[in-house]
């Protein structure tokens, strides 16, 4: 494996133009979502889903009689534990050399599963294809040298691709000029490798609570539970055992 | 700025990341406002009075800098004794004509100096209607008027008729608390502004002001960045780095198509088009410049040498070079005034190139009609826009007032090329040329615009080769033998740049220097004389900018002389040292005897700063070392303007044509001079309508929508048309977030889904709380993203010196639910127009 | 059969060094042939963006002459390589499949579209300039000053174009006398 | 807060009836399978084929259900492309494949008589895998980010294995009323009742699930049904309660799960 290599979303210096968003479809040749107006302040995508792998989220505060727009790039955040990859019956999910995590398009039979299992819910099947898609950090970009397409795109370096360490001290350097500058709402968020997905490949600069962004708080990889899982499931089946076996013995 | 050029905006924020203070004043809470340090809502088309009173606090508090004004401005230059500004006439300068609504600026004179009316004929100088509408101010090209002698002066700017104290007195009024008033901008919030500008300004430090439509699109629109200059004049903040007052422009070559215009009134490189009553021959077009001092001295070399690109040969000394082949001028022939005559039946052909009036000029009921009425349109353009099908889906079709089966327009549409399937070079907004190189062939019949002219001259010429008509003889004789390349003919760019360039006896020339009055030169455009210096496009000169200085002067080329920091001698004191280290950029190098820095000098490179010109010197030569305006007839920054403007030597605020407001700083109420065009389908509104509307576009969009409504990836960001209105406005209309509502006006009423924001804010000025309205114009109804088109409400009134319409400050009514179809739309707007 | 075996991930699983079948055991053949669609280019062409005057650099990637990726020119010192939504999205623009690429014609009076040959359009075009040029031509004014001028003939276009062509349309208009020119430059 | 109001977690896109469908007969089915063992070991002969019969068109059934689930369904056989414990829907692949083709070849052979001995090893098998069969498709459920789901995991495998136990009961007394089927049917309605309960006090969303409340109601209604001794009519009614609990519970867990996204968050376990 070569070094990891991440994004480092820096919202405070977003300033919602949605590069990103039209970068990455094109290079991704990423189906158009139709035209609709969802009155969500300047967003008109929603969400991430299968088709759209970087999403800008519009928030519109009031902050003391003053105006407020925070704006936030979002995208799929290639945990160091990741729910999908971990469902995926097929191996169509997989860890690249660069540490991300990437559908393979050739092999994804759209069972669906790493769907549910997302705790930020990134990854979604695209109805006329029926595969999983989500954002694969420009795999093939990467692997060739280039940034990916929305960094390569984004006027403001709110978007910035590199080695997940060093952008990591980018990003504590960062928060500590943003608290020194009275700005102390600023946090990061998903850097830590002590979180509950094992810190994210792709981390967030944020001015405000993260489910304000639509992110959950706390993500835990749902796999965390597995090895309880398996052991409740397996004392269940000893239970069905156990309980066909009762139930032929004694009278006919 | 983020809104609309992201790109260019990463520069703010790379300041920003270094400490710069980003202030942002804007009707609308943008996302430049979601950036900035300081963002003050506005008033739409109070900006006069916000600026003016910046200028005020400056001079109140002595914030100037000092030295730089007096060196470099015209602050010690004492005006004429018959001048009476505003403050002496409620509202109105000296000279005012009512029965005309025209000036005669012959009181805003210099003492001591004649300023000429720069049209050149003395005996028209009481500038009549007619004289006044030819667009006045391109008419001295990009040097503004003549001011034929030095002025008297006062150095300690102590007299009281010297530019300095008449500014003073000028804008004493526009006080904080008047801020308030016209703005609707807090007292505190505009000291809060005023502090950090001044404070950021001076030896150390510079201020940069940017602006786009906003400031343009207004009946006093020249006067808006005439306030500006003002300002950034009297702190010091122009020709150095990270100073200026830049214009953001909209189109990738919005700036070359002024440099070489697709303008009525001038010529390439701003030389004038001949005016009729003026102009009979050349030596009468260039005799107002011929004493000139400045650059614009040599206009006769740049004329002579344009004449002799178009007729070659043909063009002698013997016939005038040619000078009696222009058309002449004998009024506004802008696109408003324009379209009037197509509604009259005049004006019977009409190309729409790249450009959708339907969608993206002002009453677009008005254009509609204009395109209804001609025999024939031609359209080339990417993408079926509205101002093609308006004979099908127009809004007048819907209402009936036009039936398709009724209109004679007779419409080409004619598929253009691509940026990547043609060689060419656009001029960015820096005035920078870059070349764009042809990638693949069109599709189709698709052909760029310069195949399509090319040919299309080829075919005309054809057609008249046999005329003895001597009208004639200017297609007969033109030079139009263009390297043609390819299976298609496409002429060559690189041919056609090298004539802009220009040759002269010993090939391509490398400077607009080297041009000649005597005809043994030819140049297509003067000031972009060295474009193809050594015969090599300069223009697409692409060295990394990580491999050069941060002025990258090996990027491209940039006009003149591929300066990147036009008037930068005054980056330097009057002795020539940098005013500080830190803003450091163009220095007299007195070892060397020239000029140095990191830039291309925007001066004689030799000129030494002590150079004093001797008496009776022309062109170039009668400026002094210290003085940095080299395009001045006087090398100074003006601070009052003594001839050139149809409006007044110095902005004043008045209200916007329509307004729901009364000027509070004067009697008089709108621009006395604004141009006004009275037609049935472009009345102006009365009294009805209570709120103010202004217009804008968004990131996800571009114009008039052509190349962007028609693209999925950005439609989907942007679906539909919408309104912006606040949460208190909501209520007091009962409009619905994500309902819709009716916006009306005299000209027409449009539909448009409701976006309530809290970025919308009512502002208070005093006692009265100012509603806006905002409306985003991209839309019509071609395309995937579609609705109504925001232009359709607007009326047609310009700004007397450029025609530019005011767009962005009208106003309006509001209602919920959707507009009504038919007969009752009209019905609607006639109800409206009825009460006033 | 023994080929396909040892391509069967769960095979691999067991003898590589991904046991959980989480990375290297699943890579798929088109995985290993990943690239770049830049990297298999015919050429890269050096652009300008055609949408706002910042005028950021542009790469335009062309593969059988099909423009297969436009993207930001990290040369530039104006854009560093960035473009906004719009200029990202001129690989759509001009590949688009709703541009017109066919001469269109409507007829006084029609009600439709009809489709015209390139060069019919062209001289019927060049017939209707000198006509129109014609009609309304103006030698001299009331008073006899030379005007030397038509006001048939209006132009409205060119913030969009390129300086040559500009310069060719300025040059021909003001050679045949039309005066009636402007563009965006003064909206 | 929040973000417009919009669930962060996307609701899975699994498609209903396929899905709840595949999770009532897989555990049907593995019961079944299991029952059909205990039944040819203690020689209670006449309930042999009907049990086999249950699991093996529940498990084809199950199958049929998966597969129309997918987005890609002639990618099925991917599923055995890799084998990954981290994967509940992998596993459950492994065990699914082996346990249908089993059931099938189990009835197949008994059917038609041929290789009998081959159908009973493979039947045998077939029992062996059943309580897998029965409960990992909790585990399919709770290794998500559902918070409905994820948080039932330590009461959902309990919650499933009764709910097998009743419906392979059920499925039994339908055809054959038996003393072994009436017992199985008590003992997994006990298991069910008591989990689901424990479940409800843990994740409280399905305390409002109507599906859920209606399972309960059958579950006792077959359990005091199938003690009425001796009479046909009151066994089929048991059955077909037991199984129409069965379904209940699969869907009502399904859909509470579904609406969760909007109400709850996921909890670290």
């Amino acid at each position: 494996m070569t070094e990891r290599m991440g994004f480092f979303t820096d919202t405070s210096v977003c300033i919602g133009c949605k590069a990103c968003e039209v970068a990455c479809k094109t290079w991704n040749d990423i189906p158009a979502d139709g035209v609709d107006l969802l009155g969500m302040s300047y967003d008109n995508t929603g969400s991430l889903d299968a088709n759209t792998w970087r999403h800008v989220a519009f928030i519109e505060q009031t902050v003391q009689d003053d105006t407020r727009w925070l704006m936030s790039s979002d995208v799929c955040k290639h945990c160091t534990e990741a729910g999908c990859l971990d469902v995926c019956p097929t191996g169509a999910l997989f860890r690249t050399e660069f540490d991300t995590v990437v559908v393979q398009a050739d092999i994804c039979n759209g069972c669906g599963y790493c769907v549910p299992a997302c705790p930020f819910g990134v990854i979604d099947r695209r109805e006329d294809d029926g595969r999983a898609w989500k954002c694969t950090m420009c795999y093939d970009r990467i692997g060739d040298g280039l940034m990916p397409a929305c960094a390569t795109a984004c006027p403001t370096e709110s978007i910035q691709y590199g080695p997940l360490d060093e952008l990591r001290e980018r990003a504590d350097e960062r928060l500590a000029e943003l608290h020194s500058r009275g700005q102390a709402d600023a946090r990061l968020y998903g850097h830590s490798p002590d979180d509950g997905v094992g810190g994210a490949g792709a981390f967030f600069l944020l001015l405000d609570e993260p489910e304000v962004y639509g992110l959950p708080s706390n993500p835990v990889v749902t796999t965390r539970d597995l090895p309880a899982m398996w052991k409740r499931a397996g004392l269940a089946a000893v239970a069905v055992a156990a309980g066909v076996a009762v139930s032929f013995l004694g009278r006919r | 700025m983020a809104e609309c050029h992201p790109v260019g905006f990463q520069w703010v924020m790379e300041a920003k990341a270094r400490g710069a203070k980003i202030i942002h004043v804007d009707p609308r809470f943008t996302r430049t406002s979601a950036v900035s340090d300081v963002f003050v809502p506005i008033r739409a088309g109070s900006d006069i009075a916000f600026l003016g009173a910046l200028v005020n606090y400056v001079l109140t508090h002595g914030k100037e800098f000092r030295e730089y004004v007096v060196a470099y401005t015209n602050a010690a230059a004492i005006i004429n004794e018959d001048f009476k500004d505003t403050e002496d006439l409620d509202g109105l300068f000296s000279g005012f004509d009512a029965e005309k609504r025209a000036y005669d600026h012959s009181s805003w004179a210099y003492q001591g100096a004649e300023a000429q009316s720069g049209a050149g004929d003395p005996s028209d100088r009481t500038g009549g209607q007619q004289h006044r509408a030819t667009a006045q101010a391109e008419q001295h090209g990009s040097g503004g008027a003549t001011v034929s002698a030095k002025p008297d002066e006062d150095p300690t700017l102590e007299h009281p008729r010297c530019v300095f104290q008449i500014l003073k007195r000028h804008y004493a009024r526009y006080t904080p608390e008047m801020v308030e008033e016209v703005c609707g901008v807090p007292a505190a919030k505009f000291l809060e502004v005023a502090e950090a500008i001044t404070a950021n300004s001076g030896r150390d430090r510079t201020t940069a002001l940017c602006y786009a439509v906003g400031w343009t699109q207004h009946t006093v629109g020249v006067q808006y960045i005439r306030t500006a200059s003002i300002l950034q004049a009297l702190l010091g903040n122009i020709g150095r780095p990270g100073g200026g007052i830049l214009a953001l422009r909209g189109h990738a070559s919005i700036q070359g198509s002024t440099d070489i215009p697709t303008l009525f009134n001038i010529l390439p490189g701003y030389i004038p088009m001949p005016h009729a009553r003026q102009h009979l021959d050349l030596a009468s077009f260039v005799a107002e410049d011929a004493g000139r001092t400045g650059f614009w001295g040599n206009m006769d070399s740049y004329t002579v040498s344009l004449l002799k690109a178009w007729w070659g040969e043909h063009a002698t000394a013997g016939n005038d070079f040619c000078f009696d082949y222009l058309p002449r001028l004998t009024g506004d022939h802008g696109t408003y005034s324009t379209v009037l005559r197509q509604i009259e039946g005049e004006c019977k052909g009409y190309f729409l190139v790249g450009e959708n009036p339907a969608v993206g000029s002002a009453n677009g009921k008005l254009q509609r009609l204009g395109l209804a009425n001609l025999d024939w349109l031609v359209v080339r353009d990417l993408q079926m826009i509205e101002s093609a099908t308006f004979w099908r889906n127009g809004p007048e079709i819907e209402t009936g007032e036009l039936r398709t089966e009724e209109i004679g327009t007779e419409v080409f549409f004619m598929p253009a090329a691509a940026h990547t399937e043609k060689d060419g070079s656009f001029t960015n907004t820096q005035r920078l040329l870059q070349w764009h190189h042809k990638a693949v062939d069109p599709p189709g019949d698709a052909r760029s615009d310069l195949w399509f002219y090319y040919h299309l001259g080829k075919l005309i010429r054809h057609r008249l080769r046999d005329s003895t008509d001597p009208r004639d003889l200017p297609v007969q004789h033109l030079t139009w033998s263009y390297v043609e390349e390819g299976p298609l003919g496409e002429p060559s760019a690189e041919s056609v740049l090298a004539e802009i360039n220009g040759t002269g006896p010993d090939g391509p020339l490398s400077a607009y220097t080297q041009l000649k009055n005597d005809g043994s030169t030819s140049c297509g455009c003067w000031i972009y004389c060295g474009v193809r210096a050594d015969g090599v496009n300069q223009a697409a000169r692409r060295k990394p900018g990580r491999d050069q200085t941060w002025v990258a002067p090996d990027w491209g080329w940039a006009w003149p002389a591929n300066r990147r920091i036009i008037y930068n001698r005054a980056s330097a004191d009057p002795d020539g040292n940098p005013w500080s280290e830190r803003k450091k950029y163009i220095w007299w190098d007195s070892a060397a005897g020239r000029w140095v820095g990191a830039d291309v000098p925007d001066f004689e490179p030799t000129k030494p700063p002590d150079f004093e010109p001797e008496e009776g010197a022309r062109a170039q030569d009668a400026l002094g070392g210290a003085d940095p305006f080299i395009m001045q007839t006087d090398g100074k920054a003006w601070l009052f303007a003594p001839a050139g403007l149809a409006d007044g030597p110095l902005p004043a605020h008045y209200e916007p044509l329509e307004s729901p407001y009364s000027n509070p700083l004067y009697a008089q109420q709108v621009n006395p001079t604004l141009q006004r065009y009275d037609h049935p389908a472009n009345p102006y509104n009365g009294s009805a309508f209570p709120y103010v509307v202004t217009t804008y576009r968004l990131t996800e969009h571009h114009t008039a929508g052509g190349m962007s409504r028609t693209l999925p990836y950005l439609s989907e960001l942007q679906p539909e048309f919408f309104c912006e209105v606040s949460p208190e406005l909501a209520e007091e209309r009962g409009l619905e977030h994500l309902g819709w509502a009716t916006i009306i006006t005299s000209r027409s009423a449009i539909e448009a889904r409701v976006m309530v924001t809290r970025r919308m804010k009512p502002l208070r000025m005093r006692e009265q709380v100012v509603h806006q309205v905002g409306l985003p114009y991209h839309w019509g109804p071609n395309g995937l993203s579609i609705g109504d088109a925001a232009n359709d409400i607007l009326g047609v009134a310009a700004d007397p010196n450029v025609h530019i319409q005011e767009a962005k400050a009208a106003t309006c009514d509001i209602i919920p639910g959707r507009r009504p179809r038919g007969q009752a739309l009209l019905d609607l707007v006639a109800e409206y127009r009825r009460r006033g | 059969m023994r080929q396909w075996l040892s391509s069967w991930p769960v095979i691999r699983q067991v003898t590589g060094d991904d046991p959980w079948g989480r990375g290297n055991a699943v890579r798929s053949a088109a995985t290993e042939r990943t690239a770049p669609r830049t990297a298999e280019a015919d050429s890269v062409t050096r652009s300008i963006c055609p949408y706002c005057a910042v005028g950021c650099g542009q790469q335009v990637f062309v593969k059988d002459g099909r423009v297969t990726q436009i993207e930001g020119d990290p040369d530039s010192p104006i854009s560093r390589g960035r473009l906004c939504p719009k200029g990202s999205a001129s690989k759509q623009l001009v590949t688009s499949p709703s541009r017109v690429t066919q001469v269109l014609y409507r007829r006084p009076y029609g009600t439709e579209w009809e489709q015209l040959d390139l060069d019919t359009a062209m001289e019927m075009i060049a017939d209707r300039v000198v006509e129109a040029r014609n009609e309304a031509w103006q030698q001299q004014d009331a008073e006899g000053r030379t005007l030397r001028r038509t006001l048939g003939i209006a132009s409205l276009g060119g913030a969009t174009l390129d300086n040559e062509e500009n310069y060719l349309m300025k040059k021909l208009y003001t050679a045949l006398g039309a005066v009636q020119i402007e563009n965006q430059a003064r909206i | 807060m929040g973000y417009y109001g919009r669930p962060i977690v996307k609701e899975p896109v699994w498609k209903v009836p396929d899905v709840p469908g595949y999770l009532f007969l897989g555990g049907m089915a593995g019961a079944s399978a299991s029952m059909a063992l205990a039944a040819q070991v203690s020689g209670h002969s006449e309930l042999i084929r009907p049990a086999r019969v249950a699991a093996a068109v529940g498990s084809l059934a199950s199958v049929g259900a998966l597969i129309h689930d997918l987005g890609r369904p002639e990618r099925f056989l991917n599923m055995l492309r890799v084998f990954k414990v981290t994967s509940p829907l992998s596993v459950g692949s492994w065990i699914l494949a082996p346990f249908s083709g089993l059931t099938a070849l189990t009835v197949a052979t008994d059917l038609s008589g041929r290789f009998r001995w081959i159908g009973s090893l493979a039947g045998g098998a077939a029992g062996v895998l059943g309580p897998a069969m029965c409960t990992y498709t909790s585990v399919l459920l709770a290794d998500t980010a559902i918070p409905a789901w994820h948080n039932a995991y330590p009461e959902l495998p309990f919650v499933f294995a009764g709910s097998a136990m009743t419906s392979a009961a059920g499925a039994s007394l339908l055809v054959s009323p038996s003393r072994p089927a009436v017992r199985l049917g008590l003992i997994g309605s006990g298991l069910e009742l008591t989990s689901t309960a424990a479940m409800e006090r843990r994740v409280e969303t399905y305390r409002s699930s109507k599906l859920l409340t209606a399972a309960k109601a059958l579950t006792v209604a077959g359990a005091g049904l199938s003690l009425v001794r001796g009479n046909r009519v009151t066994a089929v009614l048991a059955g077909a309660s037991y199984l129409a609990a069965g379904i209940c519970t699969r869907f009502g867990v399904y859909r509470t799960g579904t609406a969760s996204v909007k109400l709850v968050s996921v909890q670290s376990g």
